[in-house]
């Protein structure tokens, strides 16, 4: 029978999952912003748990605000991959660090 | 109506008027109408401080003690501005404004081309307004306006001809030395209203033995020092300030860089002797400490030694009379120093008249010589300057105290006091005062000597061109630099001064030799001072003298046996065998005890430590705290200092914005974890 | 007991999933195994009982979201190379990273604190579906966070086509604005000609 | 018929207000603008003799009194009032504005409209920070009156002008900053911010020592004292005549007021018991700072660094009275407080005229340096008779009011510790040390060079400031009785005031 604890298992791994995610990849933008997918992921998965746990629909809502601003996250994360690419033909973090301070 | 309150205020005020007109309305008023108004104003003055004399002594008068207006008040505690007179005062105030009517008539005759002729008239009749306001006055605020108001005029007035680099260098010396005295003045002045909560000196005398005796102030925490002696010595300092005594006599003999007239009413007669008149009144609070009198009579009679001895090596024949009148004034302290207080102002009065005397004799010789200064190239000149010489011969034997002349009966009186007293440094007081008499007439001889006898050492060349003009042009600018012409040569031969200034010397000549036997019954031995001056114990020493006094010709009699009296004559001996007879053996004594000769020439060395001590180690500290503190701690250490370190600070912190995303990727984690680090511990 | 097994099933194959799209070399595959993410948790959702979610996030996000990103991944043409070379040295790194966060997390939340509560009883059934459980609530309680969602998606719309939008040189494209504002004679010319009267020239 | 006019908010607002028509003349018409400030500087003075006529001088109490609402919800009122002391500030503020509007006659002739605007500006400030009996509204006029001075050193002032005027900016800034800290603790502590209520509140001793050090440090900055002291040289070298006259003459007395109007009777336990520490900063001023005076190469730094010299003989008088009147001297309390009064309003006309010698000579030959000087009496007689008269002032010779204030705090000093006394009066021989030498190097002598012969003497306009200044000085030196009185009443209250304990 599962529990509430196996899907908060199972949240909390996805999230460290993607915590390694961006500390790996350094270069990679859009693998960063996809391990930010995954972290979304993550906090759903705990609001659904808990939202059925607990019956109170308010988590159920909360994971579809969620899902739209995730959505809205990343148009404009990748529109300005797309217009960085287009200046710096390049999106290596690496090399992007005009904004130093 | 005529009140004593009225002739007090004119007495006061002429002088004031005429310094204001002569100094303000100068040019309007023209070089006659400004010492018309001045000699006007101290003339008045003379008579109605005479007719104040005279009722004073003969009784007409009680002593007058009243406050004109309230100077500044606070609480119960309030200043005025008032006139004391009595004896005391009445005395000093006939030597001062006769005196000055003496100079003032006297420069009409030396400054007659000087462009700042009214400038000169209103100075010295506003030192003659300061001088009174100090005499007069009633309370110790009103003697510290005086006190420094003579101070300020004495510097106006050694500074009268500014285009002289040494003279402005003088003058500025002048008041710093007296401010210095002026320090001393004030804290004492600061002790009194300490003590006695007010500054008239009618309650401060009243109660002085009630407040003072076995009161003790602590200057330095931890050792309390008797009040009386506190006060004494500091009101002292500021006498030896103003009196030119020993450490605090470098600016008389500089001060003689102003016109001669100066030098005879502020530097021999009126301002030098405040210091002695201010003692003088404070002898109730003075008598309290024996301490402060032994103090008043050491500083005294090394004075009265040491300047005399300096006195033998100058040239200059001004300078011989400055030391020599330091030398006096070492005397009149030393008369203080022992309580024979009315001696002390009775040598003060006859030294007024003689040394005004040789001071305008000597300046009526410097005109005579255009300018010249230095006896090296005088002599000879009884021929030229008769009356000059005789009046100078008569001051010359009142100085040294030869037998029937004021000098005698004064100076003597204060040998025999000091020989009488028995207070801690009498001996040595004594010893000073005794070689003292000898050395002034070593050098009052040689004065003599070398101007008025002997070969004349300097030579008249009759110019031929056209004489008249060049004498004009060279007589205007002479007053401001004398040495143009080579020393020694003169346009034309020396001749006797006009009547206005040669009818001074004999006004002065006739005080000088008839004062001593008119007043020294009255003074000395009666009761002419009972009011003003006090004296504890047994009356001091002129309680002993007065036992064996029976008229001045007893003393002057009695005087022929006495010490003092061979040791002039002796004086004058040697000073006659070698300046009139040998001249030679000055120049071998000079080279014989040359390091000592040196050490007279070069003022014992007093002035340069001064110098160098005070002078550039002043302005060396100053410019360290300047630099050091004020620049470099202060301003770059703390103000600048801390804008540099902000921006270096700013510096540091612009590294963390690398521009690199997972630097801040990896700081929000690391952030987060703290958080989760700390919700951790928060939950155990 | 099947539910435990599936769930067991799905969570294997989510975490499997989510650590190929950290790990994998290529973007693109990267991105499909992102997809295969989203469609595994949407089943657990399902599992959970929450069905209008699970599918809602496989139209929405795996619909729109992965297919975004696909499209740039594959628009963009990035050296993978590049891309990997810091990989081994901060691996090390990210792992203890993770591992730390996941000890910390477990410990606060108390594993086996929660481990005996049993499933309640679902309160949509009371409501009909889940769906409708959900629409009640999210349009009565959440209505203004709702129509504030949706102003933040027109937001997000309008951003990326600004930000992205460029003129290219040389493209005729239709102004209608201008064509709207033209007038009569810009467009037309009458010539007066005479009559045709001459020789019959023109055939 | 003046009695029920708000005569303290005329005063204040008068000069502020009438700077907008000032302004409106606009650069075209420069002669306009110097009228019309005149014009206005003028009534303002005038009125605040008026204030002066009818102020019963018998009573401590605050006279004038307007008290409005200001700021509803902080308790904040516009409550304006005078006594003694206050009404003595005031008029030394409208005087010297009047004459220092007349001195910018000559020496500004660019941007003469805004000058004299922000000269009036300053005056009104100025003199709302005398009469403001509300904290705030006192603290509002405090930091109001840098911008105008902020202005007239920035924009017309030296070479270096922009680092001094920041320079000065910023230091008073910084000090005030502790002292809004207090006020707002104060607030907190008892809801108002009225100075008469501040001053009744009861504070233990370790509250009273931080609001005595907050205060200190906000006017120790405005005397200046002698740590804070270095932003006044470069702020008078660098300032315009008019400015460094009102610098020198009016803004160095907030400090000290702010010191008899706060620290004493809010936290009169700390100030008796921290006295030693002010005490201290005044000595080494005076010394200290004496030495420096010696040193400087420029004039105007020289005046400054005396009138620092100065100013350690107020807030010294200030603080022996603290302790005398805890050791039941009375009188002598009251003789520092005086003296300390004395000398502020004594400064202010000393280090006016000294700066406006100096702004004259600097009008001619364009130098502050000592050494370009020499033998100026030769060409310019008059000035060198004003500028040794000044000069005597300064070094504190009796006859002139510089005495009055050294002579009382002096003897104030030894009542209560002869040391204390001795080193004080060591004025005396180092202010008359860098005073005359600095006139025996400028004035006397021969004439230094030929742009020294080429010198005028002064015009009237010079001549008629310079001869007010004089009539004051030598006045207040003879008769000083009139100022004494002015103020006697309100004293003995602070005296009785700081001697009651307010520890809680």
């Amino acid at each position: 029978m599962i529990s509430l604890a196996h899907f908060i298992v199972l949240g909390t791994i996805l999230f460290c999952i993607s915590v390694a995610g961006i500390f790996i990849n350094r270069k990679n933008v859009i693998v960063l912003l996809m391990s930010i997918e995954l972290m979304l992921l993550a906090v759903n998965m705990n609001f659904v748990a808990f939202s059925r746990y607990l019956g109170d629909p308010a988590g159920q809502v909360f994971v579809f605000f969620i899902l739209t601003v995730a959505a809205a996250e990343t148009a404009i994360g990748l529109a300005i991959l797309v217009v960085l690419f287009r200046n710096r033909s390049t999106i290596n973090v690496a090399e992007i660090d005009s904004m130093k301070g | 109506m005529i009140t004593p309150k009225l002739i007090l205020l004119v007495i006061a005020l002429a002088p004031l008027f005429g310094a204001i007109v002569a100094g303000l309305f100068g040019r309007q008023v023209g070089r006659a109408g400004a010492h018309t108004v001045t000699i006007a104003g101290v003339l008045v003055s003379f008579l109605l401080s005479a007719y104040v004399l005279y009722q004073l002594s003969t009784g007409g008068w009680g002593v007058f003690n009243e406050n004109l207006y309230t100077w500044f008040e606070v609480g119960p505690l309030s200043a005025h501005v008032g006139f004391l007179v009595d004896r005391l005062t009445a005395v000093m105030m006939v030597v001062v404004t006769s005196v000055s009517l003496l100079v003032h008539i006297y420069t009409i005759g030396y400054m007659h081309e000087d462009p700042g002729y009214q400038r000169f008239f209103s100075y010295i009749s506003l030192f003659t307004f300061s001088m009174l306001m100090l005499v007069m006055s009633n309370n110790f605020m009103q003697l510290f306006f005086g006190w420094e108001a003579v101070g300020l005029v004495s510097y106006l007035l050694i500074g009268f001809w500014f285009k002289r680099p040494t003279a402005i260098f003088a003058n500025m010396k002048a008041f710093l030395v007296n401010r210095v005295g002026d320090f001393g003045f004030l804290l004492g002045i600061a002790a009194v209203l300490y003590c006695f909560g007010s500054l008239d000196y009618a309650t401060v005398f009243r109660n002085a033995d009630a407040t003072l005796v076995g009161k003790t102030l602590t200057i330095i925490s931890g050792h309390p020092w008797e009040a009386a002696t506190v006060i004494g010595v500091l009101l002292f300092i500021g006498a030896m300030g103003k009196s030119a005594q020993v450490p605090l006599h470098v600016w008389l003999p500089d001060s003689m860089e102003g016109p001669t007239p100066i030098s005879a009413l502020i530097h021999a007669a009126t301002m030098v002797t405040a210091g002695i008149f201010m003692v003088a009144r404070m002898s109730p609070l003075y008598e309290l400490s024996e301490t402060a009198l032994s103090f008043v009579m050491v500083v005294g009679a090394t004075t009265a030694l040491f300047t005399g001895l300096i006195g033998i090596v100058q040239n200059d024949v001004k300078r011989v009379v400055a030391y020599s009148t330091l030398s006096q004034l070492g005397y009149m302290t030393v008369a203080l120093g022992v309580s024979a207080y009315s001696a002390a102002i009775f040598h003060l009065m006859t030294h007024a008249f003689f040394k005004a005397l040789l001071f305008l004799g000597a300046g009526s010789v410097i005109i005579a010589m255009h300018h010249e200064q230095d006896m090296r190239y005088m002599g000879g000149l009884k021929k030229y300057m008769p009356i000059t010489f005789i009046t100078g011969w008569i001051g010359t034997l009142a100085l040294t105290g030869f037998p029937g002349f004021s000098g005698f009966f004064s100076k003597d009186a204060i040998i025999e006091a000091v020989h009488e007293s028995h207070r801690w440094g009498s001996g040595y007081a004594y010893f000073c005062v005794l070689i003292g008499v000898f050395v002034t007439a070593l050098y009052s001889f040689r004065l003599i000597y070398l101007t008025y006898h002997g070969k004349e050492r300097f030579v008249v060349e009759h110019k031929n061109h056209a004489h008249g003009a060049q004498h004009d042009a060279h007589h205007d600018d002479a007053h401001d630099d004398h040495g143009h012409h080579e020393p020694g040569h003169l346009e034309h031969a020396p001749h006797e001064s006009p009547w206005v200034v040669t009818l001074p010397l004999i006004l002065l000549a006739i005080p000088s030799v008839i004062i001593g036997w008119l007043t020294i019954g009255p003074m000395l031995f009666g009761d002419f001072f009972a009011g003003a001056i006090v004296v504890k114990g047994e009356g001091g020493p002129l309680a002993e003298l007065a036992k064996h006094w029976h008229g001045p010709w007893g003393m002057v009699l009695h005087g022929l046996m006495a010490p003092p009296f061979w040791l002039a004559l002796a004086g004058f001996g040697v000073a006659t065998y070698v300046y009139l007879f040998n001249q030679a053996i000055a120049d071998r004594a000079a080279k014989l005890f040359a390091p000592l000769y040196r050490l007279l020439q070069n003022k014992y060395g007093i002035d340069d430590l001064y110098f160098a001590v005070f002078a550039r180690g002043g302005l060396k500290l100053g410019r360290g705290l300047w630099r050091g503190g004020d620049v470099a701690v202060i301003d770059d250490g703390l103000v600048n200092g801390s804008a540099a370190l902000v921006a270096r600070i700013a510096a540091g912190v612009r590294k963390v914005q690398s521009g690199y995303l997972y630097h801040y990727a990896f700081a929000m984690i690391l952030g987060l974890i703290v958080l989760l680090g700390g919700l951790w511990l928060a939950a155990r | 007991m099947t539910q435990q097994v599936l769930f067991y099933f799905f969570a294997t194959v989510l975490v499997a999933a989510a650590l190929a799209v950290i790990t994998v070399r290529n973007s693109v595959h990267a991105a499909l195994s992102l997809v295969l993410t989203f469609f595994t948790a949407a089943g657990i959702w399902i599992l959970a009982e929450a069905e209008f979610l699970g599918l809602a996030l496989i139209v929405v996000y795996v619909g729109a979201v992965m297919v975004l990103f696909l499209f740039v991944v594959m628009m963009l043409d990035i050296k993978p190379e590049s891309m990997r070379e810091g990989f081994i040295r901060f691996l090390p790194v990210g792992v203890i990273v993770a591992l730390v966060m996941l000890a910390e997390m477990l410990s606060l939340i108390g594993v086996k604190a929660l481990q005996a509560q049993a499933l309640p009883e679902n309160p949509a059934l009371a409501a009909g579906s889940n769906t409708a459980w959900l629409g009640k609530a999210l349009y009565t309680e959440f209505l203004l966070p709702f129509e504030i969602a949706a102003l933040i998606l027109t937001v997000a719309l309008i951003a990326a086509v600004a930000l992205t939008l460029r003129k290219r040189s040389g493209v005729r494209t239709q102004k209608p604005g201008e064509q709207v504002l033209v007038q009569r004679n810009e467009r037309l010319r009458v010539v007066k000609m005479a009559s045709e009267g001459g020789k019959g020239e023109s055939a | 018929m003046f009695a029920n006019w708000p005569l303290l908010s005329i005063l204040i607002w008068l000069p502020i207000l009438g700077a907008i028509p000032v302004l409106l003349a606009g650069d075209r018409r420069p002669d306009t603008a110097r009228l019309l400030a005149l014009v206005v500087a003028a009534l303002t003075f005038f009125i605040s003799l008026g204030i002066l006529s009818g102020f019963d001088q018998s009573s401590a109490a605050m006279q004038l009194q307007e008290n409005h609402v200001w700021i509803e919800t902080l308790n904040v009122r516009y409550h304006l009032g005078v006594d003694g002391i206050s009404v003595a500030l005031v008029l030394l503020t409208t005087f010297t504005s009047v004459l220092v509007i007349i001195l910018g006659w000559g020496s500004v002739d660019e941007k003469v409209s805004q000058y004299m605007a922000a000269m009036l500006v300053l005056e009104g400030l100025m003199v709302g920070v005398f009469c403001a009996m509300d904290a705030l509204l006192f603290y509002v006029f405090f930091e109001g009156m840098l911008i105008p001075m902020f202005i007239l050193i920035g924009v017309w002032g030296g070479a270096r002008r922009v680092y001094a005027t920041l320079k000065f900016f910023i230091y008073t800034f910084f000090g005030s900053i502790f002292m809004l800290v207090g006020l707002i603790y104060l607030y907190f502590k008892t809801g108002s911010f009225e100075l008469a209520t501040l001053a009744q509140v009861a504070l233990s001793g370790k509250e009273q020592a931080w609001l005595f050090f907050a205060f200190l440090i906000a006017f120790a900055v405005k005397v200046p004292m002698w740590p804070v002291h270095t932003w006044l040289p470069d702020a008078h070298v660098e300032a315009p005549t008019g400015g460094s006259v009102v610098l020198a003459a009016i803004m160095l007395k907030i400090g000290g007021y702010g010191f008899i109007r706060f620290s004493l009777p809010i936290t009169p336990d700390a100030s008796t018991e921290y006295a030693w520490v002010v005490i201290a900063m005044s000595l080494i001023a005076v010394v200290y700072v004496g030495y420096v005076a010696l040193v400087q190469e420029d004039m105007k730094k020289l005046i400054a660094y005396s009138s620092i010299a100065h100013m350690g003989f107020v807030t010294l008088g200030v603080f022996i009275s603290l302790a005398l009147a805890r050791g039941g001297n009375a009188t002598g309390a009251a003789v520092g407080i005086q003296g300390a009064m004395v000398q502020m309003i004594s400064h202010g006309f000393i280090s006016g005229a000294m700066f406006a010698s100096v702004g004259v000579l600097y009008d001619r030959m364009h130098t502050r340096m000592i050494r370009d000087y020499g033998g100026v009496v030769n060409t310019m007689p008059r000035f060198a008779t004003f500028f040794v008269l000044f000069a005597m002032a300064n070094c504190g010779l009796p006859g002139t009011s510089g005495f009055v204030g050294e002579f009382w705090v002096i003897l104030a000093a030894f009542q209560s510790n002869a040391l204390v006394g001795a080193l004080a009066a060591f004025t005396l021989i180092i202010g008359a040390a860098y005073t005359l030498w600095l006139v025996k190097r400028v004035i006397f002598g021969e004439v230094a060079n030929d742009n020294v012969a080429a010198l005028t003497d002064m015009n009237a306009r010079e001549t008629f400031v310079l001869a007010t200044l004089a009539v004051a000085v030598l006045l207040f030196g003879l008769w000083p009785a009139p100022l004494g009185n002015l103020m006697d009443a309100p004293i003995a209250e602070l005296v009785k005031h700081i001697v009651i304990s307010k520890g809680a």
